[in-house]
């Protein structure tokens, strides 16, 4: 493989050819498959549990952050930069890139570890989330963290920036697509539905939305803090094509998202039907772990779960 | 001789639940964060005087109003960010313009937030409420103090706004020492000849700490607790311009439109000749860390206060 | 008729058993009717077209102000203060009355026409609108006007304000009803959708929305602008009970008024179909007339439209 | 001796055609208002760079932050009122936090807005900008001034506010006059040496005409434009304190947070020694009427002007 140059076109081939990023195939996770097939699907699983364990190991570390909102959007993240879109960490600043907005800012360490792992910065960064003079802060921040579009946080945010990056595109007749993640408790805030409004006006179909539908936020289920449903109904109502998935489920995601992107004339509402805390026993749908990291047991426990779960995979595959 | 440390947060909850047995018309509002802002007790309390308002902060703030509008006295928290940036033109409306009886409190102001970094550490706030014509704005020092902040917003009408910080603090006073505290005066908490150092909120431990090791140098600093920045006390100030020639403000907050803009006001207006400066974060947006390291980075911890006392009498 | 204490009793005695304002009986148009008969429905239309005079007098005088939805605003305010509200001038304060709130605060000449003809102020105010030392400020404010619920005038507050009231009629288990005004163009704001669904979540059925369906906002149609449509299908997604009806149609605005008054669990929103500029045939849907007033020639003209109008008006009843 | 009067906004509109054509990443978004922005030229003459956004500003910051994240150099523009408080939590994360290239430009500025009355009249938008690390903040005087700003802030990089008022205004310069304008410099309009008056925006031409009033009593007023509030011109304040011995400070908007506020700062923590006071709104809502007879009962005017001066210099 040689020199970085090579590396990275290496990367890209097999990334697109495979769904499965280069830098996870020199850990370990050999193999050039075929798009859609089982094996990408069991492949990107798998690398979906190896984010869910940086995120943990990460806030762990940290004692500080975000699990519930972090593991609930793994799989989407993973779908979208291990497989789905085309984005070069060679080139952050490719004019023609897709872009991905993590409005649910608070979701960070997934972002991180995803970035991370697809060679936008080392992967020993991760170790330093949230400490003083790390790259990594504890929220999203454009201008300093390698692959990070937008600052986020403040939630309420992504979707908006992103309609100015698709009326960019737009404008310069560009073919990149943006994707934007909300948290479903985030669309609570008015500026989304002013954003919706928006992105329906000018017919962005080059923007798909993926609304993390956890039914969950900080004071609880979404339904008993501020009601939410028909989700659907609120999506089309203002104007957006609207499908629902099965938020882990990597199939159903690639499928989706192939969908929005050759759907013209509207932008596309993804709602991922998901489970915060996924993929650990006692953080899933347990609100206690919004914003509560791991101690010392469940930061064990967690990771002797994630072990099982590679093995599972690894054999079946 | 540490301090009992008590977090302000929890001050404000309790404190919220006291004066909701005393006042009916007493009534709640929290954005998605009581568990953070601690309103929770009292939504236990009296989950029906409890308003959850989901992660719509603008909406909250225009309710309060119109809640305000019916005789009730609204307190409305969440994250200071939220609570003024995120809302401004609300407050600005339908609470500072229209004088409307809506207690704003804020907790999670300033750098000591920590690690969820510079979006979430609010060093705006008290420049954001500064500048409203009507408006009240408090940043209280400690837990008792706090809790005497809150009886006070409860009980005198118009717009308030007041901030906490996210973490512990020691505690500085006891009930009894607060009991004549007034809305717009300034306590003296230590008294000094050589420079006084005007503080609000979180930084008034940071300077008594920095006054003991001042006094191992020779220097004698008074303290000053503002914890009303506006209206400000400013007969307070002129007084200790003329007392000890030499002033240092300290606030968790920007260095512009606070505490330090407002002593900065009067000084250069009442033509006073005191040395001055104002310490604070130097208008920069600061990072991800713990509150320690925080600051100890951005200078505002007792080390740092010695050295720009020690700087400033210097000159 | 006496002193003022009776003044007032004999006003509400006729306002609620007749739908007419007895301060505008004591101008001339007598009579005891039965409500929702015919005979009340022209009397309103009387008022409507005495209420548009003084805007546009208002206006005329002012040399600034906003015409256009001024005048698409008035019926249902008529309708609202002359026939369905609970309040008494006398008693501003009353802890027990209607309340309306004025959301889109740049149709303050029609508020403060309706409050004075009303007798919540003076009716000779009105030639002082926008003037320095004068009450009538260019928007309603809420401390010093009497009859004004609201400070409005920054678009996209009044819904929530009216939450707040209809949260503390719940809670104080009081009867009255909250009744807010919106423009079209006013539900681009984000704000207004945080309002919409926190209405909904409380079933805050005593708070009832209108809508000023002009389909003009300042830079053009409200479609080409920033789309709306369905707005129909937004508020039902948003969990509203929703009534579209002609908004210049007196019968149709009381009957919808009772309507929503009489709907339970859900906040009701009326879509008042109007015409930005109306009872003005040059300012009927001239967006050119948003923001400005009349000249004398066009002053003229308005008012010999509205002599026409009161002519034929007063012959058929 | 009356001067020509140019409104800003249109100079705002033509500017933005004219480098439409130099710049084609430039593009334009507005919140209904285009005709009272002037935006309208830009949308006429460049109909595919211009975004209608709706009367939905949070949403019109952040979508200018996502559009400068492409290359382009967005101007967003509405009221004053709407350009800053409805939306300071964008501004403050899409903006200025992430140092994006996008540039405000709000008109509507001050209490000059008259008859709209006091929802609309602005007077706390420099303070919030200036609060802003990163954020570079103009108050352009005149028409041929406001010009020259908005090159500058088209061909500099970074976050930057921008605000005129409402009204037609007198020319004070020619376009030669600001050849060698620098952001952050400010332009010495008359020299003087009894104070120095240091205005910006709209006060500018009334401290000309009061200095004319003042020099028939026998007071020699210099006159400082400091059209950048922020960065300000630390070096000419201090020259100017130390050269005229007082200085007076004009703005409309509060006292509180903007060029006043700025100016006590450097005094305070400089300890010149200088006579000093702020002119501006001070610390309350105004209300509708004609501008004229809004300087007069707010003390903004020419003949205030002189009164503060006066008062100033027998201290
Ligand atoms: C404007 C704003 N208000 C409040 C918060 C505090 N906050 C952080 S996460 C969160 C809950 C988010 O819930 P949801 O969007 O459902 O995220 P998820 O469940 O995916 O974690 C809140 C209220 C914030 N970050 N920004
Ligand atoms: C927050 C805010 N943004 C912008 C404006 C300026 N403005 C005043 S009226 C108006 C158009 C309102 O249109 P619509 O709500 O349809 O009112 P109507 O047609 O009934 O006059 C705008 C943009 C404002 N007052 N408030
Ligand atoms: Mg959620
Ligand atoms: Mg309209």
């Amino acid at each position: 493989m040689g020199n970085r140059a090579d590396f990275y076109t290496n990367y890209f081939y097999i990334k697109k050819h495979s769904g499965v990023c280069f830098h996870l195939l020199i850990n370990g996770w050999g193999g050039t498959l075929k798009p859609y097939d089982e094996e990408v699907i069991k492949k990107l699983d798998i690398i979906a549990v190896k984010i869910r364990r940086h995120v943990i190991e990460m806030l762990y570390r940290a004692k500080s952050g975000h699990p519930g909102g972090s593991l609930s959007a793994v799989d989407a993240i993973v779908a979208l930069y291990f497989h789905h879109m085309n984005d070069n960490p060679k080139k952050p600043e490719d004019p023609d890139r897709d872009r991905f907005i993590l409005s649910k800012g608070h979701a960070a360490p997934t972002l991180y570890a995803v970035l991370a792992e697809c060679g936008y910065f080392d992967v020993k960064e991760l170790k330093r989330l949230r400490e003083i003079n790390s790259i990594l802060q504890g929220h999203p921040v454009s201008f300093h963290i390698p692959g990070v579009e937008a600052s986020t946080g403040s939630l309420g945010h992504g979707l908006s920036f992103a309609n100015g990056i698709a009326l960019a595109g737009k404008a310069d007749k560009k073919k990149y697509n943006v994707y934007v993640m909300l948290g479903d408790g985030e669309t609570d805030e008015g500026q989304i539905w002013e954003a919706a409004a928006v992105a329906s006006h000018y017919r962005l179909d080059n923007l798909t939305a993926l609304l993390d539908r956890n039914f969950l936020q900080i004071d609880g289920n979404t339904e008993d803090v501020l009601r939410l449903e028909s989700v659907y109904d609120r999506w089309s109502s203002f104007g957006w094509h609207v499908r629902e998935i099965d938020g882990h489920d990597i199939d159903q995601i690639l499928d989706a998202l192939q969908m929005a992107d050759d759907h013209k004339n509207q932008p596309t509402m993804i709602i991922l039907n998901t489970v915060k805390g996924k993929g650990v026993s006692f953080m899933e749908n347990n609100v206690d772990f919004h914003g509560v990291p791991p101690n010392e047991m469940e930061y064990k426990l967690a990771m002797s779960e994630f072990d099982m779960l590679l093995r599972k995979l690894e054999e079946a595959s | 001789m540490s301090k009992e440390m008590v977090n302000p947060r929890n001050a404000y909850g309790e404190t919220l639940v006291e004066l909701g047995k005393k006042h009916s018309n007493l009534v709640v509002l929290d954005a998605d964060l009581s568990k953070s802002t601690k309103t929770i007790m009292f939504a236990k309390k009296y989950p029906e005087r409890f308003f959850e308002m989901g992660i719509a902060e603008a909406n909250m703030i225009s309710a309060a109003a119109g809640l305000a509008s019916c005789g009730k006295i609204p307190f409305v928290s969440t994250f200071a960010v939220f609570a003024t940036g995120r809302v401004y033109d609300q407050i600005r409306m339908d609470v500072a313009y229209s004088n409307a009886n809506v207690k704003i409190f804020a907790t999670h102001g300033g750098i000591s937030v920590g690690k969820d970094g510079a979006s979430h550490q609010m060093i705006e706030d008290l420049a954001l409420m500064r500048v409203l014509p009507n408006m009240t704005v408090f940043a209280p020092s400690d837990a008792t103090q706090t809790k005497k902040i809150v009886q006070l917003m409860a009980e005198t009408k118009g717009p308030m706004y007041a901030r906490v910080g996210r973490a512990d603090a020691p505690l500085i006073y006891k009930t009894e020492d607060l009991k004549d505290m007034k809305i717009g005066r300034g306590l003296t908490v230590k008294d000094g000849d050589d420079i006084s150092i005007i503080a609000c909120g979180t930084m008034v431990n940071h300077v008594l700490d920095a006054r003991e090791k001042l006094l191992k140098d020779g220097i004698s600093a008074r303290i000053i607790d503002m914890h009303t920045i506006k209206p400000i006390d400013t007969d307070l100030i002129i007084k200790c311009a003329k007392e000890t020639g030499a002033i240092l403000t300290a606030e968790e907050h920007s260095v512009i439109g606070g505490l330090g803009s407002a002593v900065a006001e009067i000084l250069a207006e009442k033509g006073l000749t005191c040395r001055f400066k104002r310490l604070g974060v130097n208008d920069i947006f600061c990072e991800s860390g713990a509150p320690a390291d925080l600051f100890e980075k951005y200078k505002l911890n007792a080390k740092h206060i010695v050295k720009t006392t020690s700087a400033l009498l210097e000159q």
